[in-house]
């Protein structure tokens, strides 16, 4: 019985998740439509709305190449390894003070481990293709998120230091029992976060695994139909947990008056989310040095002091 | 009286060593010099030990005794002393080695290293005589083994590499078995009564048939033999003795004079010390078996000079065959058995060294060692041939001379041996002079082959003895001859010394 | 949690070779990575001199930090042997270097010194957990020493098959510490020593699988036999300082540390093990000492001669001796080999350097090329023999005094006659720098200053260890060794 | 935490381990069925913008990465360390500051020493 | 409940694998993972031990940390070292590592 909500309870989220996904996309090319003052879409269903649902339909019956020099194995696991973790991950994300799956005491940790586990997906994507641009993207890929994490991962501690737990839900009651989101204690944790989590992401304007003028598409370039749509679906439910991780670590979860917590919850991920495509549509892309540079040389030793100072107040504080 | 007379005298050479070290090389003549001095300095000093030296009593004279590494369960202590057995060993080296440095004149090459060599094997060879605890026996007995190997392998003959190389293993080896019997030693004495390293010590420690029970005699067997194997190497004794034509044939001269006068009795020497003072009752245990060896050793070193074609290889096996006489006399465990034993490691001492001198000054002039290129010489360098007749004949035991003494008492001696310790004595002494007959038929044969006999043609123009060799001829037939003619002079100071050793087995 | 409350100040030495370690460090980084600069290394070595005064002022008196880290009579002598190897292996380097300019200089002296660090860490431990940290500090920094002639394909060959290696030994002894830490629920040294006869009774098999595992690994780390087969590689590809340091340093310190295992940990049931020892011994020595006969290349020679040495330091530990013999032997042991193996070193790496081959001919006609360097050479070739008289002879001669006392005489036996064996192939050497010719297109063999201060030091040592070996000794007498 | 939350908690990510396995596994059986399925050799080859690909692809790429795994590698495991000790952090005070003040600098050092490298440098 | 001799059978399979892997296998990569899984079967011991052992405490879970950051550092170090191989010799092979023979 147990069992059965557990599984409902997964299934639930992966539904909801599809769904937030596809509407995710569309709202994508809304604000960027906008942003550069034009419609986005406007013909599938009202206002555009069953635009990406057309598109997965249309992946959906694409046909399937797989080249012929491929590593086959490797090329056929990729996609789903580089999907998999990042639906994991939401597993222990606290929608709302009695909606949450894995109560997990290290849930910092799980979240953290097994999102870059999607990396390898990455590169086994680019590396079995046999293709030189895929290797180059996944490349370039891999390289990039493996900078970003560890500001990433840094900025956390701080949040860490202040609730004293790596349980997000701990987390969360931390801040209510502080009175502030730790936005405000953390705000260099938080921007650190929110740029290396961009990166992460290979978002704009961070895009260079994919940068489509340089490297066609990046690590994917090979796949096709529905094996692509996965790569796309993973990336964009990994900048779902990243944004609902954003909101649980800094934004107060679902804390908030008067509204349920989810939907709290729901709101400041939008905020995350549009934060994301806000920067699509203003920034150009960075310089592949400038990336990495920026990562070791401005993030890490931010996210290092950030540590010692949340630590030394911490402490200080009593 | 100088205080630490002994240790003046150990370590005088190696001053002297220092003080080469700071000559620079071109200076050979001052090196020289400073060498000679410096080994000169040391016989005096020696032969001032000698007239004090009190022969009246058999303990330990001149003793010192410090403490040098306490180890906490056992210290390996710095002990010296003389008695009437180092005494003439202790001037033999002296003599010898001095007279090596002055036979030395003909070493050309890398003078500076070859005077510091000499020197330290001096220190070595004196500290052997001298130490009373087992650990500095052995360092001395060790350190003498360097200089040697650097002497033939530097300054040696043709095959010198392979001859200092085997004389490192063999000694080597020898040690090796010697550190075993002796700390075997030390851990046996350590359980019945006190850990010690004191050779005085131990033989009160063996000697008190209150340890017996702890000491087993089965124990004491397999120490005297594994003590005996250990210094058989360096005496040399017929298996063990193989490193020794090499090294000797090989060595330079005055090496060879070292090696033959000095080096061979620190075996006999160590046999003596140790596995007679020690384990005086295994050693009349094993008396017969040593006196068979000995005979061994004559006849068998006796039989190989017969054969040998190089007069320096001959000379060589003689030593071997000589070193059998001192079996021989000390198995008998008879006050002229001991007496001669010692005698001859003196006289034995002296005539070799002069034989060794001799070859190597006539091979300077012919270039050759060889039998057969030699002869006639007595026609052109009539002193040199002279003395080496006067010195083959010593060899032989010529009434009147060294060798004659040596082998009269330890033949008296095993005439006279208890059967108790030596069943069957006059076979073997009948034997064993079967054995001496060989030897003047060897040398006889050969002293008629070179100073005699036809000139050899390249031969005919060679320089007689120069006025520094007479110094080592003159000075070794001369103590040849005194020793022959006033044994006295050797045997009061060793008399009380063996009597005692004498007495402890008939005790 | 005992951490906060405990006496930090006997972490002094450390923290301040940490300290100075990282300034060292530093100074170089920001001064530019190339280019030559010797202050790095003269620093280096004031940081190594600063530190042995502070371990003779802070180690004085015994105490220790939450059980963990110990500071006693045994952490303290092992330290000054390890500070005073890598000091004299950073001089070795500082004249290595003036020819290699491909080499980063600052970084190989600061990496000796995190490996120094890591060493003393290693002979203070009494826990499990700070071992292994020490031990891999050692061992880590010692892979990239390896190969720290990047350009060179020998080195990077030499410092693959020493990590791969190296890793493997490390994967051994945790496994064999797992199995003790799962036994008996504490990674403490004492702790495990506490209860030991009792483990054992219950689990013998795990327990001596255990002890098993640990001593092949650290066998692998001191290259004993049959664990040896990584040395002659690594020691002839590293640089040859380097090859001095891990024949030295790295091999004394896991010496330390093993001895200290066994002897707390496992002490307890000695009766199990003691023979596993003797035999790896009496191997250790035969194969040491018989491979290095057929050696034309002098580092390999020197590995091999390393391996029987590491022998004649293990015989001690199997026979059953009283404690403190024991630690008196090997110590003083320890220091004359360090003193020894480094003052070789120093000459190695200049006539092979100025031979520009590691052949054992390269040494021919030394006596004629650099007297001082040639006899330096013999004093401590004959140390390492066991030749009066030097340290090495009152050392082996020690050991061997006290392994008669025990039951296994027959491992007196091996340990003598392969010191007689031992002779043929030292003595090779001084056969080349004595009796050969030099070679018709070589000159003479200046030494430069670092090399002669080297030499001199070690020869005081060598000497001064037999001499005035009472000194040592007498302070060794009755000390308490190791506190728990 | 009470043993059956805590086991409760894992079988929900095993839950969504194998709902995100079974989803793409499921979408690809499921688009069997609907995808065509008409392969021929051009359509095998690897896109190289239109022109037929030369030599391996599976090239060998600058150093870089290598070093910036490295570099991942020991930054990533030095937080290892951090995450306990944040957690920690009340209980171990003072001592505590100092102590992971000690792991940050030489942390910090290992950075400047890359920097100073040019290992950080992408070209 | 899992009795803890089964973790302990794994990690000595995987230690096994591990050891296979570095004795049998020609490429050097493959060889440094094999180091790898060697530790980490000591980790799975260790872990083991610390939470269902006979004495279980936390000291085996601080062991694994260090075991991990250790092992990283090694892999880290080997992997540079293979670099600077393969640079000079272009294999990694280690048939081919035959500079240096006994």
């Amino acid at each position: 019985m147990e069992l059965l909500f557990m599984v409902f309870y997964g299934v639930a989220v992966l539904g909801l998740l599809l769904i937030g996904v596809m509407y995710a996309i569309l709202f994508e090319r809304k604000v960027i439509g906008y942003m550069q003052v034009r419609i986005g879409p406007n013909r599938h269903g009202p206002w555009g709305m069953l635009q990406t649902a057309a598109d997965v339909m249309k992946l959906l019956m694409k046909e399937d190449i797989i080249p012929s020099r491929v590593d086959r194995k490797v090329f056929i696991i990729a996609p789903v390894l580089a999907f998999a973790p990042s639906f994991m991950v939401l597993a222990t994300i606290p929608w709302s003070e009695n909606l949450v799956g894995a109560n997990l005491n290290i849930g910092v940790l799980y979240f953290i481990g097994i999102s870059s586990i999607s990396t390898i997906g990455v590169l086994m994507g680019g590396w079995s293709s046999n293709n030189k641009y895929s290797l180059m993207g996944a490349m370039r890929g891999v390289a990039q998120m493996i900078s970003y994490e560890i500001p990433l991962v840094l900025a956390i501690i701080g949040v860490v230091i202040l609730a004293g737990s790596l349980n997000l839900n701990d987390i969360v009651y931390a801040q209510r029992d502080m009175g502030v989101w730790f936005i405000v204690p953390q705000i260099l944790g938080f921007v650190i976060y929110l740029i290396a989590a961009i990166a992460e992401l290979n978002r704009s304007p961070f895009d260079l695994p994919e940068a489509e003028s340089e490297l066609v598409s990046g690590y994917h370039t090979e796949y096709s139909g529905f094996r692509m749509a996965f790569f796309f679906l993973a990336e964009y439910v990994y900048a779902i947990a990243i944004s609902a991780l954003a909101t649980t670590l800094f934004l107060g979860g679902w804390l908030g008056p008067i509204l349920p917590g989810v939907v709290w919850f729901f709101l400041k991920m939008c905020i995350f989310m549009f934060i994301w495509f806000w920067l699509r549509a203003t920034m150009p892309r960075v310089r592949v040095d400038q990336l990495m540079s920026f990562g070791w040389k401005v993030l890490i030793p931010l996210a290092l002091l950030n540590i010692v100072i949340t630590a030394v107040i911490k402490v200080w504080m009593g | 009286m100088i205080p630490n007379i002994l240790s003046v005298l150990v370590f005088l050479p190696l001053l002297g060593a220092l003080i080469i070290l700071t000559i620079p090389n071109e200076h050979k003549n001052v090196i020289r010099s400073v060498a000679g001095i410096t080994s000169f300095v040391t016989l005096i000093i020696s032969v001032i030990v000698w007239n004090v030296f009190n022969r009246s009593t058999a303990g330990m004279q001149f003793a010192e005794n410090y403490t040098w590494i306490d180890l906490g369960f056992v210290s390996f202590n710095y002990q010296l002393g003389v008695d009437g057995l180092s005494m003439p060993l202790l001037v033999l080296t002296t003599i010898v080695t001095f007279l090596g440095i002055v036979a030395s004149v003909s070493i050309k090459d890398r003078v500076k290293e070859y005077f510091v060599w000499m020197l330290i094997l001096l220190t070595g060879m004196l500290g052997v005589f001298v130490a009373l605890d087992m650990f500095l026996f052995f360092l001395f007995f060790e350190l003498t083994l360097i200089p040697m190997f650097f002497i033939i392998g530097i300054w040696g003959g043709s095959q010198k590499e392979y001859a200092a190389f085997k004389f490192l293993i063999y000694t080597g080896l020898g040690s090796a078995v010697m550190l075993i019997a002796f700390f075997a030693m030390f851990y046996q004495g350590a359980v019945a009564e006190e850990a010690t390293l004191n050779f005085l010590r131990l033989a009160e420690i063996y000697a008190n048939p209150a340890n017996a029970h702890i000491i087993s005699d089965a124990f004491k067997a397999g120490l005297f033999i594994t003590l005996f194997v250990a210094f058989a190497v360096k005496l040399p004794i017929f298996p063990f003795h193989t490193w020794l034509p090499d090294a000797h044939v090989q060595a330079p001269t005055p090496a060879s004079m070292i090696l033959a006068g000095v080096l061979l009795k620190m075996g006999a020497y160590g046999l003596l010390r140790v596995g007679f003072g020690i384990l005086p009752d295994q050693a009349a245990k094993f008396a017969f078996l040593i006196a068979i060896l000995g005979v061994v050793n004559i006849i068998y070193g006796a039989l190989l000079a017969l054969v040998q074609k190089d007069l320096k290889k001959l000379v060589a096996y003689s030593s071997i065959s000589h070193m059998g006489i001192v079996l021989l006399g000390a198995a008998s465990f008879t006050t002229q058995g001991m007496q001669g034993a010692i005698f001859q490691l003196v006289s034995h001492g002296f005539i070799a060294a002069l034989l060794f001198f001799m070859v190597g000054a006539i091979y300077e002039r012919t270039h050759t060692r060889m039998i057969e290129d030699l002869g006639g010489l007595s026609k052109t360098i009539p002193i040199l041939a002279g003395f080496l007749l006067a010195a083959a004949m010593a060899s032989v035991g010529l009434p009147g001379m060294s060798g004659f003494v040596s082998e009269l008492l330890a033949f008296m001696g095993i005439f006279g041996a208890s059967p108790d310790i030596i069943p069957a004595a006059k076979t073997i002494a009948v034997v064993a002079a079967l054995g001496i007959i060989l030897t003047a038929a060897y040398l006889l044969w050969a002293m008629q082959r070179t100073t005699f006999g036809q000139l050899h043609q390249s031969n005919a123009h060679l320089e007689d003895a120069r006025p520094i060799e007479y110094i080592p001829m003159i000075c070794l037939l001369g103590l040849t001859i005194l020793i022959g003619v006033y044994p006295a002079i050797l045997s009061d100071v060793i008399n009380i010394t063996v009597i005692d050793i004498v007495s402890k087995i008939g005790g | 949690m005992t951490a906060f409350n405990a006496d930090w100040s006997l972490m002094t030495p450390e923290i301040v070779l940490a300290i100075l370690a990282l300034t060292v460090f530093t100074i170089d980084f920001t001064t530019g990575i190339r280019g030559k600069k010797p202050f790095i290394g003269i620093l280096s070595v004031l940081s190594l001199l600063i530190t042995i005064i502070l371990v003779v002022i802070f180690n004085q008196t015994p105490g220790s930090i939450g059980a963990t880290f110990v500071v006693d009579p045994y952490a303290m002598l092992f330290k000054i042997v390890i500070l005073i190897g890598v000091a004299l292996v950073i001089i070795n380097s500082m004249s290595y270097m003036e020819k290699h300019h491909e080499m980063y200089q600052g970084e190989l002296y600061s990496l000796l010194l995190f490996a120094a660090l890591g060493a003393m860490l290693m002979v203070s431990s009494a826990d499990l957990i700070t071992l292994f940290i020490g031990l891999e500090i050692l061992s880590i920094s010692s892979y990239c020493l390896a190969g720290f002639r990047k350009s060179q394909a020998k080195s990077s060959e030499a410092a693959l098959k020493y990590v791969v290696l190296g890793g493997t030994a490390s994967a051994f002894i945790l496994y064999g510490m797992s199995f003790m830490y799962g036994l008996t629920g504490t990674t403490n040294l004492g702790e495990i020593g506490a209860g030991i006869q009792q483990l054992y009774g219950q689990y013998p098999y795990l327990v001596i699988m255990s002890l098993l595992f640990m001593i092949a690994g650290f066998g692998f780390k001191i290259s004993i036999v049959p664990f040896h087969m990584w040395a002659p590689d690594v020691y002839e590809g590293a640089p040859t300082p380097i090859t001095g340091f891990l024949a030295t340093v790295s091999k004394v310190a896991g010496f330390a540390i093993m001895i200290r295992i066994l002897a707390v940990g496992f002490g307890g049931i000695y009766h199990e093990w003691y023979f596993v020892i003797a035999v790896i011994a009496a191997l250790t020595m035969i194969v040491g000492n018989t491979v290095a006969l057929v050696q034309k290349n002098v580092k390999r020679l020197m590995a091999y001669s390393g391996i029987a040495q590491a022998g004649y330091l293990l015989v001690p530990l199997a026979a059953s001796l009283s404690f403190n013999i024991t630690m008196s032997m090997i110590v003083y042991y320890a220091f004359a080999y360090i003193f020894m193996t480094l003052g070789a070193f120093a000459i190695i790496t200049h006539v092979t350097e100025n031979a520009e081959s590691e052949d054992i001919s390269s040494f021919a006609g030394l006596q004629k090329r650099s007297p001082f360097l040639a006899h330096s050479m013999t004093v401590f070739l004959l140390s390492m023999t066991g030749l009066p008289i030097t340290a090495g002879f009152v050392g082996k001669v020690y050991i061997f005094l006290g392994v008669m006392s025990s039951e296994m005489v027959w491992l007196a036996v091996v340990l003598i006659v392969t010191s007689t064996i031992s002779f043929f192939y030292y003595f090779g050497i001084i056969r080349q720098m004595y009796m050969m010719d030099p070679k018709e297109d070589s000159s003479m063999l200046k030494a430069p200053t670092s090399i002669s201060l080297i030499v001199t030091i070690s020869l005081i040592g060598t000497f001064g260890l037999a001499f005035f070996a009472n000194m040592l000794t007498n302070y060794m007498n009755g000390l308490m060794w190791i506190i728990l | 935490m009470d043993l059956d939350l805590y086991l409760n908690s894992y079988v929900y990510v095993i839950i969504f381990l194998l709902l995100g396995i079974a989803l793409p596994v499921g979408g690809l059986t499921f688009g069997r069925l609907v995808r065509p399925h008409n392969p021929y050799p051009e359509k095998l080859v690897p896109y190289e913008s239109g022109i037929l690909p030369t030599g391996d692809a599976q090239i060998r790429f600058s150093v870089a990465y290598y070093i910036v795994a490295l570099e991942f590698v020991i930054f990533d495991v030095e937080t290892v360390f951090i995450y306990p000790w944040a957690v920690a952090l009340d209980h171990l005070g003072w001592f505590g500051i100092n102590a992971m003040l000690i792991f940050i600098v030489v942390l910090a050092l290992g950075l400047a020493y890359s920097w100073k490298k040019k290992v950080l440098e992408w070209n | 409940m899992v009795p803890v001799q089964l973790y302990l059978a794994l990690a000595a399979i995987l230690f096994c694998i591990g050891l296979y892997g570095v004795l049998t296998r020609r490429h050097l990569v493959i060889v440094l993972v094999s180091v790898e899984l060697m530790l980490n079967a000591v980790n799975i011991n260790l872990v083991a031990f610390s939470s269902i052992g006979p004495f279980a405490n936390i000291t085996g879970q601080v062991f694994t940390l260090f075991v991990v950051t250790v092992a990283a550092a090694e892999a880290a170090v080997g992997l540079a070292i293979l670099i600077a191989l393969y640079r000079n010799r272009k294999s990694i092979d280690v048939i081919k590592q035959d500079l240096m023979r006994w």
